[in-house]
């Protein structure tokens, strides 16, 4: 090691630290600890004069090594970084020792703290002997952004990044954009038109020029990491292009329950039993009727098909219960003579403006009637004397009583779930599914459209159900995180990361599995595994596990600690 | 002077030295015995930290991560605690107290419970006396 | 092609003379028949299917406040008619923004004419572009302003953050838990609150409000009103010498005035800025223009108290506006049967949000509120102590002010999850103690909602559903009444605590900040979006938009993924340097004239 | 076996004056805050369930409507404003169409043109009959004594058949009601000694409306007491002292005391009535039904006719009283045949058998637990 020079600097924090422990006995100890050049005490180090003294010493005294005996790092670890980079001395040649949180505020004995402070002192500084100048990384950021899917989320992902000023690649696995949405005539709570609202979003997409639309099209393979990917996509099966990507945006959608599943409904076997996929391309044509060509004079809707149950999808798929609303006022509109009658477990008219539509629901007479979660409603064919053609039998709950309702038409509100897909592209891009098979986000409040995989994003339904507004804000979420990193230009990578050293590396790829963020390939031909800086976040579980202690844990080797376990017990 | 034990403590940067620090601004008091010392993640702390700081005279060794389901990195916590049982079955073949090493779980958002642990490791460390061990555990020092 | 216009509204209108509308539609290319339905028409199909047969029409344009309502019906029409169903167009005034005053009835015709050429509004009515001013004016450090913030920093965007109280955080810094996850609400929010203090991008400005705005999208001037805080900002340490010599103690908003603070305090530790603030209106230096007290003065080690400090007015000058200024509670004294400030032990949420905060004023014991005498005032106060006794049964009431026609109509969106994690707390802290939650519909529609519903269940919480009529006291407890619907009887059951689930209303000043930026708002006092499914962070104005709870209810994960939609929209508008200017400068004709264009080149069997 | 659901009752009950029963989302607030409301018969939510599912059978044998007073607190109380109060009115007028076996009844309720058209037709009918009969028996220009144009003793007569008509069809009526509600009950045998030992409850409900007093505004209680009060003395003054009424031109203090406090107890209570309807200030009182309107007007006439047909006989002017008297007969006739069986008069008769009914229900419900205990009860019973 050179000759080490090092500055130490006790803080008094004013009187928070003063007050227990004796600052000036703590620098004279620390002066004549080995490798010590200059130790200074003063009231404030995290003020403005605090810092510029530490500016100074490291230019006058030609100091290689800063500690600062203060509060938490925490705090000010990242303060005293940049005092010591404007002063020219690479940031992590300085190490704090928390005299105030972990110390001073903790313990009333004086003599006991002080002892302590020198000892933690200490250790910083036998750490600080042991750190290296460390350069962060950068890696270049390569603009384009691949969006998996061509839904509403894709699309509007895809135009707010466009409109940006940056390219966008959309892959969608159907012949024509639009997804689910297509399947949709009018929205909930306002019945506007969800046709337009497409149409619109395709044709941005269409005019705008830095959008590449790849239709009938699959990701077949994705490598390398955030701002350096390069994706393998195939179009109707046929020869891979290679595309060179910096995010990916999974905007894969949902497919609907089937509602076959539910034997008690009778779907499939009853023939006037249908899905609310079924009853919007009724609307779309303008034939709402049975089977054999009568207009219903009863309709049930039920809810929870498929959702909110212990035999199929646990959670709740979040817009059926406004779709049904949104149907009990369309079968009005186009039969005014129909009875409608709705089955549902909860109301949840939570959305904006929701409860104002359940409200004006009820004007148009519609029987709500509430089954029991967990309970069977059964459809079965009426006998001949009834004038509709089923019953659905059922307890209801808010009057107690054992009832059959009368329907010619059943809208079995199918719920959401993750497509069958869904496992395929998780492995893809490497990110992980939760036991419904949705997306998991990286936090659901830190970081809901982030994913553990840096530069993979979830938007819209596949990370779980929602409805459209919800969807649009997620996809320019996403939009805005990758907005956010292009604009920086670069990624920078903290210079804190692990690093095999491959002359001790036996190749036994332990730590390629250990990693939750996958960020340690293999290299078959040196059969040496090594690290990729932007990928890794400096946990150092590999460096804890490798067998052959081969990992070295930038700014937290063995020999760092080590030195720090010295120090804080001579 | 009565006999005061040495307490090493490792936690992680997210949870528990957050919880530490926490317990600081609230003020809640607790024994100086322990000295901590802050690593990324609990995943990080390898055995041999415990086994050299049981030979350079600590009397007892604190490993601290955050509550299952909280980690930064998702599952670090989880390799702590597999670690654990291995390394407390290790020290029972060199004839340590097992009770000398304790694995706790410290959120960020409470103090207090940092302060009852260092507490509650202090008083069962003064009860077991000093770790005779000290030298006999000196690890090879071999370049990391 | 013949096209047939029909204009009618579905609810209660929206305030557009529909015939001079329809006096327009009349000379529109290709309009063969116009026909106003009224207000609430009685439509019938078959009738319908004889008028379009009648009059040979191919394409019809439903125009209105809410004409998707009356589209099945003239589907259908179409259909037994022999034409094809899916050319009805709709032109939806709600949808698109008409407003009252002059400028709506031009929008009007506006939407109805891309109707004629079935073209949708949003794709022909595209503003015109202004040049960018590269910053962007915040308001409100709620987690939704944060997050925005951040976002915008972070990709090396100047942000002005504004924020009226003496810390950033909002209401989020005041909670625990956070469902569904109960993780602590601190661990997730310092973080970022640490991020945003020391940002480089971000200038933070506390206890400050906007009190006018000028200019255009793109380019708009703010005056913002900086409150002294009579603290300097860079020196102090918060080292709390000042709060322990102070002498006036008074109620603290942060802890929902469960105990006290000083006139100079901090409001909680992890405050960012870091640094204590003077309440003027209880200083009583401030109070007696420096005749008295000043103790502070002389206790501070780092003399960085200026009690004489003035407010300052700040011009700035942005290119965007976020608006994050988040809700309030509605206040639950107006709800006479549930007795809130009668009986003591009748809480709100935030009160009890507080009580079990681990760094709240009982460390996050649940106790009952004991009489207390306030020596200085010597008035018996009732206050949450820590050592107080624990209640053996608690009611949590949903619904309190929302889904009431009398209150606030609109359900509130959070309570029913809130209340679910306070049921768990009390099970959690009090095994011994009862709950009981009266509910409507349990409405747990997110991620995760419906397993954490069913654990709390089975942790042995009494999920009553029917509403609480009244709370009266009797023989020292109180007796929640209701009716059990589903055991179809009416209960009362005496507790000890009632916690109140008391729904949100619009943050104070609202209503004058949308007057200022000229925006509409909701019936419900909400700020209104530009479009509801396709511009949910985006206002009438543009460069304005908004995010979390002040465009409506919403819980933590939504309002994080909306603070991140508005950056993306600020960040689009810097980086492609033009801005979505005022919808409402684009002219009748030219609108007229592009949709004619886009007619053409849009393939109709998309 | 499940009953089947009638999405149409709802549309049905419109007619009878419950337009916003959809409206209820069951949150349960009406039912707590009524002061009725109990463990047992828990109401007015329950009952507005039954209407919007179209369980007619349910609300055919139930008591729950009649044991409401409408006192407007849970309409005022609904987030909603599915009112209630006015639901339950309606049911009421449907129960009394239902319990009529005539038929009559519904078809008033359901066309008020028919009800007045009926009224105008039988009082035409009555003021010939008593004319023709007039003349052919007295002098029109005698008032009373021997050969008063319309004596005494003829109304004795008349009014005794016309009561016994009268009490006949509604002692149909009612014991329809009874055999709806608690005799096709099988799963409830109620033995006699239940009926007999509540039977005091009857007239004591009848003439202290007592459950009315525990309504939170105590004033129209007292109002509609004092009505109901004067009609019955008036009632009994016409049906045993008719001679004495019509006799002499001087006051017979004894009896006419009585009838001028019975008519200014009626004035006064229908004014008051009919200004609250008009003014419509109380949530109770919001929500009138042609049936009310009707039935308030007619006593109204029948009232000031009688009592302008006394003052005329006081002031010596026979013949002008005749002609009163005529008119008056000709209202009291209808307002009798068509209010008293079939209309909103029989309410005085099914409220308080509808009390009495309840009581004996809960008590045999009660019998019948005590003997097999019902599954336990999670929850605690009202204090």
């Amino acid at each position: 090691m050179d000759d080490l020079k090092i500055g130490v600097y006790v803080c008094n924090c004013g009187t928070n630290i003063a007050h227990v422990i004796d600052a000036e006995s703590v620098r004279a100890y620390a002066a004549t600890l080995p490798g010590v050049k200059i130790a200074r005490s003063y009231r404030y180090m995290c003020s403005n004069p605090g810092q510029e003294m530490i500016v100074e010493d490291i230019r006058s005294q030609g100091l290689n090594r800063v500690v600062v005996a203060a509060c938490s790092p925490r705090m000010h670890e990242k303060t005293f970084r940049n005092a010591c980079r404007s002063a020219g001395l690479n940031p992590y040649l300085c190490d704090m020792a928390n005299i105030r949180e972990q110390c001073s505020w903790v313990h009333s004995d004086s003599v006991a703290a002080t002892e302590k402070a020198m000892a933690l002192t200490r250790a910083a500084v036998l750490r600080v002997a042991c750190q290296e100048p460390l350069a962060g990384l950068t890696a270049e950021m390569c603009p384009t952004t691949l969006v998996l899917g061509g839904g509403i989320a894709g699309l509007t992902a895809a135009l707010e990044l466009a409109e940006g000023g940056f390219p966008v690649v959309i892959v969608e696995r159907a012949d024509k954009l639009g997804g689910n949405l297509t399947r949709v005539d009018l929205t909930a709570p306002h019945f506007d038109s969800a046709r337009d609202l497409v149409r619109e979003r395709i044709a941005h997409v269409r005019s705008n020029p830095n959008i590449t639309v790849m239709l009938h099209s699959e990701l077949r393979r994705l490598s390398g990491f955030v701002g350096n990917f390069t994706g393998e996509i195939t179009t109707n099966g046929g020869k891979p292009t290679h595309v060179k990507l910096g995010n990916v945006v999974v905007a894969t959608g949902y497919k609907e329950f089937d509602a076959g599943r539910v034997t008690h409904f009778g779907y499939g076997k009853l023939p006037n039993v249908i899905t609310s996929f079924d009853f919007e391309r009724m609307l779309r044509a303008g034939r709402i009727e049975t089977r054999d060509g009568r207009l219903p004079q009863y309709a049930a809707i039920i809810h929870c098909v498929g959702s909110r149950s212990e035999e199929f999808h646990g959670y709740c798929s979040r817009v059926c219960c406004m779709t049904a609303l949104k149907y009990a006022n369309e079968l009005k509109s186009a039969i005014p003579t129909c009875y409608v009658s709705d089955l549902y477990i909860d109301m949840h008219a939570f959305g904006k403006g929701c409860e104002d539509f359940y409200k004006r629901s009820s004007e148009v007479k519609t029987m709500f009637l509430m089954y029991g979660k967990g309970d069977h409603p059964v459809i079965r064919r009426a006998g001949s004397g009834d004038d509709c053609d089923m019953l659905i039998e059922v307890e209801e709950r808010l009057s107690g009583e054992h009832i059959e309702i009368p329907a010619d038409l059943v809208i079995l509100l199918v719920g959401m779930e993750a497509r069958k897909d869904a496992t395929d592209v998780a492995r893809l891009v490497n990110i992980s599914q939760d036991k419904s098979g949705w997306f998991i986000e990286s936090h659901p409040k830190l970081d809901p459209v982030a994913t553990t995989t840096d530069g993979v994003y979830i938007v819209g339904t596949c990370a779980s159900p929602k409805d459209i507004p919800d969807t649009v804000a997620q996809a320019r979420a996403a939009a805005a995180r990758i907005l956010a990193k292009i604009a920086k230009g670069k990624i920078e990578i903290d210079g804190v990361f692990a690093e095999v050293r491959e002359e001790q590396c036996s190749g036994c790829r332990m730590c390629n599995e250990l990693c939750p963020y996958s960020a340690i390939e293999f290299d078959a031909d040196k059969r040496r595994s090594h690290v990729i800086p932007a990928a890794c976040k400096a946990c150092g579980a590999c460096v804890a596990a490798c067998p052959s202690a081969a990992i070295k844990g930038r700014h937290f080797t063995d020999t760092q600690i080590f030195a720090q376990i010295e120090g804080v017990l001579l | 002077m009565s006999y005061e034990p040495k307490l090493v403590g490792f936690l992680c940067n997210w949870c528990s030295y957050t919880g530490a620090d926490l317990a600081g601004t609230s003020r809640i008091q607790y024994p100086p015995n322990i000295r901590i010392i802050r690593v990324m993640c609990s995943a990080r702390i390898d055995p041999s930290f415990v086994l050299q700081s049981l030979g350079k005279g600590a009397d007892g060794v604190l490993i601290c991560g955050c509550h299952p389901g909280d980690c930064h990195y998702s599952e670090g916590n989880y390799k702590a605690m597999r670690r654990y049982p291995l390394l407390k079955r290790l020290l029972d073949a060199y004839g340590i107290e097992p009770e000398r090493v304790r694995l706790a779980w410290v959120s960020a958002s409470v103090g207090q419970r940092f302060a009852d642990v260092v507490a509650d490791m202090t008083e069962r460390l003064r009860a077991l006396g000093p770790c005779r061990v000290k030298t006999a555990l000196q690890t090879d020092q071999i370049e990391r | 092609m013949r096209v047939g216009v029909f204009l009618g509204n579905s609810l209660d209108g929206s305030g557009i003379d529909l015939d001079s509308v329809a006096k327009y539609a009349q000379n529109l290319p290709s309009v063969e028949y116009v026909r106003v339905l009224g207000t609430k028409p009685k439509l019938d199909p078959t009738t319908l299917a004889w008028e379009i047969r009648q009059q040979r029409l191919d394409r019809i344009v439903l125009a209105g406040d809410s004409p998707g309502r009356f589209k099945p019906a003239f589907s259908r029409a179409l259909a037994s008619a022999g034409s094809n169903p899916d050319e009805v167009q709709l032109a939806s005034f709600r949808e698109h923004g008409v407003g009252t005053g002059r400028e709506a009835l031009e929008r009007a015709k506006a939407i109805v004419a891309c109707g004629v050429h079935a073209v949708p509004f949003t794709l022909v009515a595209e503003p015109q572009s202004a040049a960018v001013n590269q910053a962007t004016l915040v308001i409100g450090a709620g987690i939704a302003g944060i997050q925005a913030a951040l976002e915008i920093a972070d990709a090396g965007k100047k942000v002005y953050l504004v924020e009226r109280s003496a810390t950033i955080g909002g209401h989020m810094a005041m909670f625990d838990k956070t469902f569904p996850t109960l993780d602590c609400s601190a661990c997730i929010l310092t973080p970022k609150m640490v991020a945003v203090g020391d940002h480089d991008m971000i200038e933070l400005l506390t206890l400050s409000e906007v009190t006018e705005i000028s200019g255009a999208p793109g380019a708009f001037r703010a005056k913002v009103l900086k409150h002294a805080r009579r603290v300097e900002i860079d020196n102090c340490i918060a080292c709390n010498l000042c709060t322990e010599i102070c002498p006036i103690s008074t109620l603290s908003e942060f802890d929902s005035n469960l105990t006290h603070r000083k006139a100079i305090y901090i409001p909680f530790p992890q405050a960012v800025p870091n640094v204590y603030v003077v309440d003027p209106d209880t200083c009583t230096w401030t109070l007696t223009d420096g005749k008295k007290c000043g103790a502070c003065l002389k206790k501070c080690p780092k003399d960085c108290i200026k009690l004489d400090e003035k407010d300052e007015v700040v011009e700035l000058e942005v290119g965007n506006i976020v608006l994050a200024t988040g809700y309030e509670l509605f206040d639950a004294k107006k709800v006479e049967g549930y007795g809130y400030g009668k009986h003591h032990n009748v809480l709100t949420s935030l009160e009890f949000e507080r009580m079990t905060n681990a760094a709240g004023p009982t460390g996050g014991k649940i106790v009952l509120k004991t009489p207390k005498l306030n020596k200085r005032t010597k008035v018996e106060e009732w206050v949450a102590q820590p050592n107080g006794p624990a209640p053996r049964s608690v009611a949590i009431i949903h619904c309190v002010g929302s889904r009431d026609a009398k209150y606030n109509p609109y359900c509130s969106r959070v309570c029913c999850m809130y209340s679910l994690k306070f049921a768990h707390l009390v099970r959690e802290k009090l095994p011994e103690a009862t709950c009981h939650e009266f509910y409507i519909d349990m409405r747990a529609f997110g991620k995760g909602y419906e397993e954490f519903m069913e654990r709390i269940k089975a942790e042995g919480t009494r999920v009553v559903r029917g509403r609480t009529a009244s709370v009266c006291e009797a023989n020292g407890q109180m007796v929640v009444r209701g009716e059990d619907i589903l055991q179809d009887k009416v209960v009362e059951f005496p507790v000890d605590m009632v916690i109140l689930a008391v729904g949100v209303i619009p943050a104070p000043g609202t209503q004058e900040l949308a007057a200022k930026l000229g925006l509409p708002r909701d019936p419900d006092g909400w700020f209104a979006e530009l479009n509801y499914n396709g511009e949910p962070t985006q206002t009438q104005r543009g460069g304005i938009f908004v995010a979390g709870m002040c465009q409506g209810p919403k819980d933590i994960p939504d309002t994080v993924a909306q603070a991140s939609a508005v950056a993306a929209g600020v960040l689009r508008s810097i980086s492609s340097g033009h801005n979505a200017e005022d919808l409402s400068k684009l002219g009748l004709s030219e609108i007229e004239a592009r949709a004619n264009k886009l007619e053409a080149t849009l393939s109709f069997a998309e | 076996m499940p009953t089947r659901v009638n999405p149409k009752l709802v549309t049905e009950l419109e007619r009878y004056g419950a337009e916003d029963v959809q409206k209820c989302y069951h949150c349960g607030n009406c039912s707590a805050v009524c002061v009725h409301s109990d463990a047992l018969y828990s109401f007015p939510r329950k009952s507005m369930r039954l209407l919007q599912m179209g369980l007619e059978r349910r609300i055919l044998t139930s008591l729950d409507p009649w044991l409401c007073y409408y006192c407007g607190q849970c309409s005022t109380q609904c987030p909603r404003g599915a009112e209630p109060g006015a639901t339950m009115m309606s049911l009421r007028r449907w129960l009394t169409g239902r319990y009529d076996f005539t038929g009559i009844s519904r078809l008033f309720y359901r066309s008020w043109k028919a009800e007045l058209l009926a009224i105008v037709l039988l009082g035409l009918a009555t003021a010939a009959g008593f004319l023709a009969w007039g003349f052919a028996h007295g002098d029109f220009a005698a008032y009373d004594g021997p050969n008063a144009f319309l004596s005494s003793s003829d109304i004795h007569i008349f009014d005794w058949a016309m009561a016994a008509v009268l009490t006949a069809l509604l002692l149909i009526n009612t014991i329809r009601m009874w055999w709806f509600t608690l005799g096709s009950d099988k799963q409830l045998r109620v033995p006699l000694r239940t009926y007999l030992r509540k039977l005091l409850l009857l007239p004591t409900h009848f003439f202290s409306q007592r459950r009315y007093a525990l309504c939170e505004k105590k004033r129209p209680w007292v109002i509609h007491l004092a009505l109901m009060l004067s009609y019955m003395t008036m009632m009994v003054l016409v049906m045993g002292f008719v001679r004495l009424l019509q006799s002499g031109p001087e006051i017979e203090w004894a009896v006419h005391g009585f009838g001028y406090a019975a008519s200014f107890g009626l004035l006064v209570g229908i004014a008051w009535f009919v200004r609250a309807r008009i003014k419509q200030a109380e949530p109770h009182v919001q929500h009138s039904h042609e049936s009310d309107w009707i039935f308030l007007v007619l006593l109204l006439l029948v009232t000031a006719t009688g009592v302008t047909q006394h003052i005329l006989h006081r002031a010596g002017e026979p013949l002008a009283a005749n002609v009163t008297y005529v008119v008056h007969l000709s209202l009291v006739v209808p307002m009798l045949v068509l209010e008293v069986p079939f209309s909103k008069w029989s309410h005085m008769a099914y409220r308080p058998l509808a009390m009495y009914l309840s009581e004996v229900r809960r008590e045999a419900i009660a019998r019948r637990e005590a003997a097999a205990p019902a599954k336990a009860n999670l929850v605690p019973r009202a204090a």
